[in-house]
């Protein structure tokens, strides 16, 4: 198995740890977390695929010959947008989860149930 | 021709502009982006048929695709960008009532701006990146009025779209290290993909654009966001994601997968597994409508059922039924807002959430209701309203059967999907007349401020409603004048091979109009 | 209190248990596509060299070389030595407009969820702190400033640079009480975008697309080269260093503006 | 017949159809606050249509079916391969439109005076829409255009019964979710056709479908069952046949006449206009006495109809309940008459419609100026109207005795022909049962007369007047109207008798004064000159004969005490209360095992409890996701290789 293989696997296992994580958590910072593992998950998965066999950054300096082996540029691109686009995401999730708490007072996803927060059922937004 | 591109980031200009104009004056942001709404519809209409309904490629940066990223301006997505615009204008100027912050108006330009650019990308990742920022954008708007179920509705709308977008990404990494490319039209020219891997992608894609177009597994945020969020931004989901979701969702699954070799190993499984999602989102819409109780969840449950209609047709697949899907999705996205405009003034006047507890209200004021039963028997697909001809074209299409995406052994899709329809509109009727009927009941209850304290209308809370009821009523009865076009939207998504023609042959390096 | 019922932890673990299973079964699917010997074309099918992304590197997009880049030649589509910035900033500039759009919505979003949260009390911090700060943050600015402007030739850029100068920002406003100022911050932001939408008009306006290189791109390694790499990688520097201080701003809470 | 010209039908169909639309639309946003005004417009909207009515009559053929284009032409429309709306002046629709237009305008006549202020319901201009629908649906020439009008009569038809009265929500919905079930089943079978025949005209379809026998059958029998269902669940039939006792009931009092009167008979219509055709020409498949076994079954259920209408009327006391039953119990006449496929069959099933058009109507419209001056509904509150509303209660006679089939009214002849239609197919165990319920209508009849006009007048009523000008002038006009129907049926049965040619029937033998039917034919001028004599020598016994004393109806009861402590009140002891209780006791069993109404209550509350199931899947954001996954594995597995 090369290199990239295993982390392709490794990438796939952490996606998967974080769609259970997502899936299973009862507590929404948990759930924000696994959010997180599956950014992770899916920014390894695009870096490994831009891997080549014995390839080197892409920046071009004086050591880099007339033909140089250059990894994907593309893949690394994206990760640096994913990153800036999980960094929003994640703030922007944990300022509703502190809303959420403060109207609340819990962070359980069980008070989503209807019945369970009366004043959810009863308000009014025009 | 490059400037064309004003017409997607038009909006970015009063959202940059907003919260510095608003330290200026309090109200600034508003207006701006009124003015930019107008602008934007004008503009796009005025272009639009001076270039007689060409399709055109704007490439960004002067690169020409599949390298760089271009939009693509076809019917389907300039008309549509133009419906886009138009509502978003009615929005706002029923939202001149309330006094919002400005970064409420900044938020409200990026996801419409969000919506325009999913609907005329025409790169995978940068569709992935306008689907977050509408994501982020309607995020920031639902919570912000109601710190109850507005926070709610926030939370369960962002689980399941931080999900299905990264899974998305994660099918972009793949597809791109099979296929090289990120180019939409490129895509679409490669040769095959392996079956399974192809099937695995597919799903993967899609995952967000049920999400997106309120589709079965992923609409457990559906019924908060409308009741939590304000009625403006509910009436925003409704009218412009809906939009933006069904198109963009068309150029994906029809342009890219079902009418390009690259998936044809797995199209067949793909068409059925959108066909078993939007039938089951038809009938779990308006079952969950029959026994709701308050008013706003009761729109959302019927959007989610229409928008499954709308996709029913994408399976179907032929350029007939795909007529009908954008002509439902065309009465859906005009009547919803009106709908939910009229749901926000009830529920203001009346203080109370649930229809149920409005009786009588429709006849201290009634003009809305009016217009609310304008707008249910457009939905229900009555005569005389926009909804009887898109529900007329497509039943005919599914029972002629023609044009079927789905492999042998799936032909019954169209009759299955014409027995779910027909069983919808018995429960659409049922709750809306029931509603309706509610609403004009005699005497009215007390809480209602009478004649005495009744509320002042102001013409910015009824104009916006009358125009959307006025234009349902006019393509009710001359719907001729925008079935042709819509057909050409059609054509625009279904016809992969103009596309990829139109992106990547017949451009000139420099790009630009075709 | 309405903290909703707990579960039966039966139930959790049931459930659990059930979404393991699943995703084991969606991960034996994820590893048969992986390891797909059908025909068509399989995972990692496109070795690097039939990408798109080899035009870039080859900076041959507009007209096909065919060869590498050596340093310190010139004449090319795109000057920046650092291949990945020639990609956010040039090739694919609008995926990054996009970006910095994201960062403002959040930013807006949060800063609109947080107005009316009451100020923390903080205990004093330490006279060490309130020492070393000043002098630690002259280093992260010059190192912040390199970064943004170096972009093109070695990594980092302007995201980087700017997440490093707003980490000073947020130095100074846990030391000392004062979280800077949100208006300041916020006329930052629309500056910037505004200046970055300005280059993109600007590149339409000297005969080619939105976004488009206008400036002459110079010989590979210099600092001026790359066009407009450089411009619009220190609007975005400028822009993400005000944006992360506003965030930071309003989880510390205390933005005085209130609107 | 003057000879054809299509100008004065074009304009006479498009003045039908689109000027009580404007009338409508017009009244219902210009004219809302002067409700009379309203309803003058309704009945000028009414006149144009009868005037467009005497033009067509006299420019038409009946014979041919013209098919002319609709001037109020929409844009093309590519997706249905039809750039306008059709009608079609077939003489079947040229009957039926003349005919409602005559009943309505009487019936707007009595409106005018009937909405005063104190009984005013805004609904005048609805109905004024709903008259528009009611032209098209005669007239359509496509399926568009009929959709279109039928859609319209049902939402309008909603609006009026519901007329925003809490306690007549129930029964409207109940209405319009049977019309709805109807018209998604009606959408199948036309699009069954139309996509079969590739075009959208009506008469495409059944060509379509007749060109099936022998080679689809199991096809075309699934279509034309679509069709029944909605014809069915609009002419209350079997199945449906419980939404008249409520929809009738709740409406207001002079729209109940046009619900019994018109409305009911639009399943009519549609099946002789678009069911028969298909089973005639070269019917291949299963026949009962040379009738296609399907229609047979129709013709079955038109009987279950009929009695279950006349065992359901016995035992209601509330006087338009009970009035709407006898109309189910009639249209289940009318269907099984027609089911016979025969000339006979179709002419006394449109003469029975046309009868009980006029009859009901009268009917009802009696019914509605004693509610208008007593406000009561319930029989046991009433009684001995007859002494102070005498025209009223002459009208009332007379239609009932049409509804019950005696000579010399309309009623006996239309039932004659019906059995001779029954007896022509040799369809003798299906006329048992209709005998029966014609004859049982008597028991409700006699009931309805003797409860609400005869007996004793109770002293709450003392006081009150015969009905005003207007109202006795619509009552009188109905009158005679069943009248002449009953001595001159050829004034109905030549026009009927001359659509034949057109519908591909051969011509019945009849004239203006007689009828020939199989086993004998009837004179019914004479038999009308014999009763009227014999009416008039009784009538004349009765004046010259000892007056008789009024005396209270205590003193008759309980020889003048009121024996409080026993809690008897004049309504406890009303000689209306339970007043077959015997028989009702009988029938109970019976008709708790046919009920169809508990079944069809069952299916919502059933639904009901699935809405409540799925609504709350909504509830946590991991369900979704979870059942997502179940959902794509399943789906990998299945469609998996």
């Amino acid at each position: 198995m090369s290199i990239q293989q295993l982390f392709l696997y490794n990438a796939s296992a952490i996606l998967l740890i974080g769609v259970f994580g997502i899936l299973t958590r009862r507590n929404i910072i948990k759930i924000l977390l696994s959010i997180n593992i599956l950014q992770t998950g899916a920014n390894l998965l695009l870096v490994a695929l831009g891997w080549r066999p014995s390839g080197i950054a892409p920046i071009i300096t004086e050591n880099t010959g007339h033909a140089p082996l250059f990894v994907d540029p593309l893949p690394q691109a994206m990760v640096l947008t994913a990153i800036v686009i999980a960094f929003g995401t994640t703030a922007l999730g944990l300022v509703i989860a502190i809303k959420y708490y403060m109207s609340h007072r819990s962070l359980e996803t069980s008070s989503f149930m209807y019945g369970k927060t009366k004043s959810d059922d009863e308000e009014v937004v025009q | 021709m490059n400037y064309i591109i004003l017409f997607l980031i038009l909006p970015l200009f009063s959202a940059f502009l907003a919260p510095v104009c608003s330290i200026v004056r309090g109200r600034f942001g508003k207006y701006l982006n009124i003015v930019v709404y107008a602008a934007g519809a004008a503009g796009g209409i005025y272009f639009f048929t001076v270039s007689g309904f060409n399709a055109y490629s704007v490439i960004i940066g002067g690169w020409k695709p599949p390298y760089g990223i271009n939009l693509y301006l076809g019917p389907a997505a300039f008309g549509f960008g133009i419906l886009i615009y138009f509502i978003a204008f009615l929005i706002h100027i029923y939202d001149l009532q309330n006094n919002r912050p400005a970064y409420y108006h900044m938020l409200f330009a990026l996801f419409v701006f969000a919506s325009l650019g999913m609907t005329m990308t025409g790169d995978l990742f940068n569709l992935f990146i306008f689907i977050e920022i509408g994501t982020i954008a309607l995020l920031g708007l639902s919570a912000s009025v109601s710190p109850g179920s507005g926070t709610r509705g926030a939370l369960k709308y962002f689980v399941p779209a931080a999900l299905v977008s990264m899974i998305m990404l994660a099918g972009i990494a793949l597809l791109y290290s099979s296929l090289g490319t990120l180019n939409i039209a490129h895509i679409a020219r490669s040769s095959e993909l392996n079956g399974s891997l192809a099937f695995l992608l597919g799903i993967g894609m899609l995952g967000i654009f049920f999400f997106e177009a309120e589709l079965f597994p992923f609409n457990t945020w559906v019924p908060d966001l409308y009741k939590g969020a304000p009625s403006s931004i509910a009436a925003g989901v409704a009218g412009i994601g809906g939009i933006a979701g069904v198109v963009s969702f068309g150029r994906v699954f029809l342009t890219m997968m079902a009418g390009s070799d690259t998936f044809r190993f797995a199209r067949s499984r793909l068409t059925a597994v959108v066909f078993i999602i939007a039938a089951a989102s038809i009938v779990i819409g308006e079952l969950a409508a029959l026994k709701e109780e308050d008013f706003k969840k009761v729109l959302a449950f019927s959007s989610v059922s229409h928008m499954g209609i709308v996709v029913l047709t994408f399976s179907i697949g032929g350029s007939v039924a795909l007529t009908a899907g954008l002509f439902i999705l065309l009465n859906h996205s005009v009547v919803k807002p009106l709908m939910l405009m009229t749901a926000g003034f009830y529920i203001k006047t009346s203080g109370k959430a649930r229809w149920r507890e409005m009786r009588g209200i429709a006849r201290r004021y009634p003009l809305t209701g009016a217009l609310f039963v304008v707008g249910a028997l457009s939905l229900m697909g009555m005569p005389l309203f926009a909804g009887f001809w898109g529900k007329m074209i497509l039943l005919k299409s599914l029972f002629s059967g023609q044009g079927s995406l789905s492999a042998a052994g799936q032909q019954t899709f169209p009759l299955i999907g014409a027995a779910v329809i027909l069983f919808s509109v018995i429960l659409e009727g049922t709750y809306f007349m029931r509603i309706g009927h509610v609403f004009f009941e005699a005497p009215p209850s007390e809480d209602i401020p009478g004649r005495s304290r009744r509320l002042k209308i102001s013409l910015s809370t009824a104009a916006p409603a009358l125009i959307l009821a006025l234009v349902v009523v006019f393509f009710g009865l001359r719907p001729g004048l925008i079935e042709g076009y819509l057909s050409r939207a059609a054509a625009d998504l279904i016809n992969t091979a103009d596309y990829i023609n139109n992106v990547l042959v017949t451009l000139s390096a420099a790009g630009g109009a075709l | 209190m309405t903290a909703g019922r707990k579960m039966k932890r039966s139930h959790r673990v049931l459930i659990n248990i059930l979404v393991f299973i699943v995703l084991c079964v969606a991960g034996f699917l994820v590893y048969r596509s992986f390891t797909d010997t059908g025909e068509g074309k399989k995972l990692l099918s496109a070795a690097v060299e039939d990408r798109v992304s080899v035009k870039f590197s080859e900076k041959s997009v507009r007209e096909d070389t065919g060869s590498q880049v050596s340093f310190g030649t010139e004449g090319y589509e795109s000057g920046s030595a650092n291949i990945v910035t020639s990609i956010v900033v040039n090739y694919r500039a609008f995926d990054t407009l996009l970006e910095v759009i994201i960062l403002f919505a959040s930013t807006a979003g949060i800063a609109m969820l947080m107005e009316k949260r009451k100020r923390r009390i903080y205990t004093e911090s330490s006279q060490i702190v309130k020492t070393a700060v000043p002098v630690i943050n002259l280093f992260i600015y010059v190192v912040g400033i390199v970064i943004i402007l170096r972009g093109h030739l070695s990594p980092g850029g302007g995201f980087a640079g700017g997440a490093v100068l707003a980490s000073a920002f947020i130095l100074t406003s846990l030391a000392f009480r004062n979280t800077g100022r949100g208006i300041l911050y916020m006329v930052l932001e629309t500056l910037m975008g505004l200046g970055i939408l300005a280059v993109g008009l600007l590149g339409i306006y000297y005969g080619g697309g939105f976004l488009q290189n206008f400036l002459p791109t110079g010989r590979v390694g210099d600092f001026f080269s790359g066009g407009t790499v450089v411009i619009l990688y220190t609007l975005i520097g400028v822009k993400v260093l005000s944006e992360i201080s506003g965030i930071s701003g309003s989880f510390l809470g205390n933005l005085k503006e209130k609107r | 017949m003057m000879k054809l010209c299509p100008g004065i039908l074009n304009t006479g169909m498009f003045g039908a159809v689109v000027f009580p639309y404007a009338v409508g639309i017009f009244s219902l946003i210009i004219l809302k606050r002067w409700k009379r005004l309203q309803w003058a417009f309704f009945f000028l909207s009414t006149l144009f249509q009868l005037f467009a009515a005497y033009s067509l009559f006299r420019s038409g053929n009946f014979g041919s079916g013209i098919s002319q284009k609709f001037p109020f032409a929409l844009s093309p429309i590519p997706g249905l391969g039809q750039s306008a709306l059709f009608f079609q002046f077939t003489g079947l629709g040229f009957i039926f439109f003349a005919g409602s237009t005559i009943v309505t305008l009487i019936i707007s006549i009595f409106s005018l005076a009937f909405n005063d202020r104190d009984h005013a319901t805004g609904v005048a201009p609805l109905w004024t829409i709903l008259m528009g629908a009611n032209a098209g649906i005669f007239f359509a020439g496509d399926w568009l255009s009929f959709l279109i009008s039928w859609e319209v009569m049902g939402w309008t038809s909603f609006l009026i019964i519901a007329h925003g009265r809490e306690d007549s929500r129930k029964a409207a919905l109940y209405y319009y979710i049977l019309s709805l079930i109807g018209s998604s089943a009606m959408l199948a079978g036309i699009f069954i056709g139309v996509s079969g025949s590739g075009s959208m005209a009506i008469a495409d379809s059944v060509r379509y479908f007749s060109g099936l026998w022998g080679t689809r059958n199991s096809l075309v029998v699934l279509s034309t069952l679509f069709f029944t269902v909605a014809f069915f669940a609009k002419s209350a039939v079997f199945p449906f046949y419980m939404w008249p006792s409520l929809a009738h009931a709740e409406a207001p009092d002079d729209f109940s006449s046009f619900l019994s009167g018109v409305m009911i008979k639009y399943g009519v219509f549609g099946l002789i206009a678009v069911v028969l055709p298909i089973y005639r020409a070269g019917y291949v498949g299963p026949a009962v006495h040379g009738v296609p076994l399907y229609l047979a079954v129709l013709g079955w259920f038109g009987v279950i109809t009929a009695v279950l209408g006349t065992l359901y009327a016995i035992k209601q006391d509330d006087m338009k309940k009970l009035m709407a039953y006898s109309t189910v119990s009639n249209i289940g006449l009318i269907i099984a008459a027609l089911s016979m496929n025969s000339s006979l069959g179709i002419a006394a099933a449109l003469f029975h419609t046309f009868n009980h058009m006029v009859f009901k109507g009268g009917i009802f419209l009696s019914l509605a100026s004693v509610k208008y001056r007593t406000g009561e509904r319930e029989m046991h509150k009433l009684g001995g109207m007859a002494y102070r509303m005498p025209l009223s209660f002459f009208t009332f006679l007379i239609c009932i005795i049409a509804a019950a089939g005696i000579p010399p009214m309309s009623g006996f002849a239309s039932k004659w022909m019906i059995y001779q239609a029954l007896f022509e197919k040799k369809m003798l165990i299906m006329a048992i049962p209709a005998f029966f319920a014609s004859t049982g209508s008597f028991l409700y009849l006699y009931r309805g007369l003797h409860t609400i006009y005869l007996g004793q007048l109770s002293n709450r009523f003392a006081k009150i007047k015969e009905a005003p000008a207007p109202m006795a002038f619509a009552m009188l006009i109905m009158m005679f109207t069943v009248m002449l129907g009953g001595f001159f049926p050829g004034l109905v049965l030549s026009p009927v008798n001359s659509i034949f040619t057109g519908m591909g029937f051969a011509h019945i033998s009849q004239d203006l004064f007689s009828i020939q039917g199989v086993t004998t034919s009837i004179r019914l001028t004479s038999i009308g000159t014999i009763f009227m004599g014999s009416f008039f020598i009784v009538g004349f016994l009765y004046l010259i004969g000892k007056k008789r004393e009024h005396v209270e109806q205590l003193d008759t009861y309980t020889s003048g005490e009121m024996p409080e402590e026993w809690g008897l009140t004049e309504e406890k002891y009303h000689y209306g209360m339970h007043f077959y209780e015997p028989l009702e006791v009988t029938i109970e069993p019976f008709l708790k095992g046919t009920s169809m109404d508990s079944l069809f209550r069952r299916i919502g509350y059933e639904t009901g409890k699935l809405s409540g199931t799925v609504k709350r899947w909504f509830n946590t954001p991991q369900l979704g996701t979870l059942v997502l996954l179940i959902v794509v594995v399943l789906l990998v597995v299945v469609l998996g290789r």
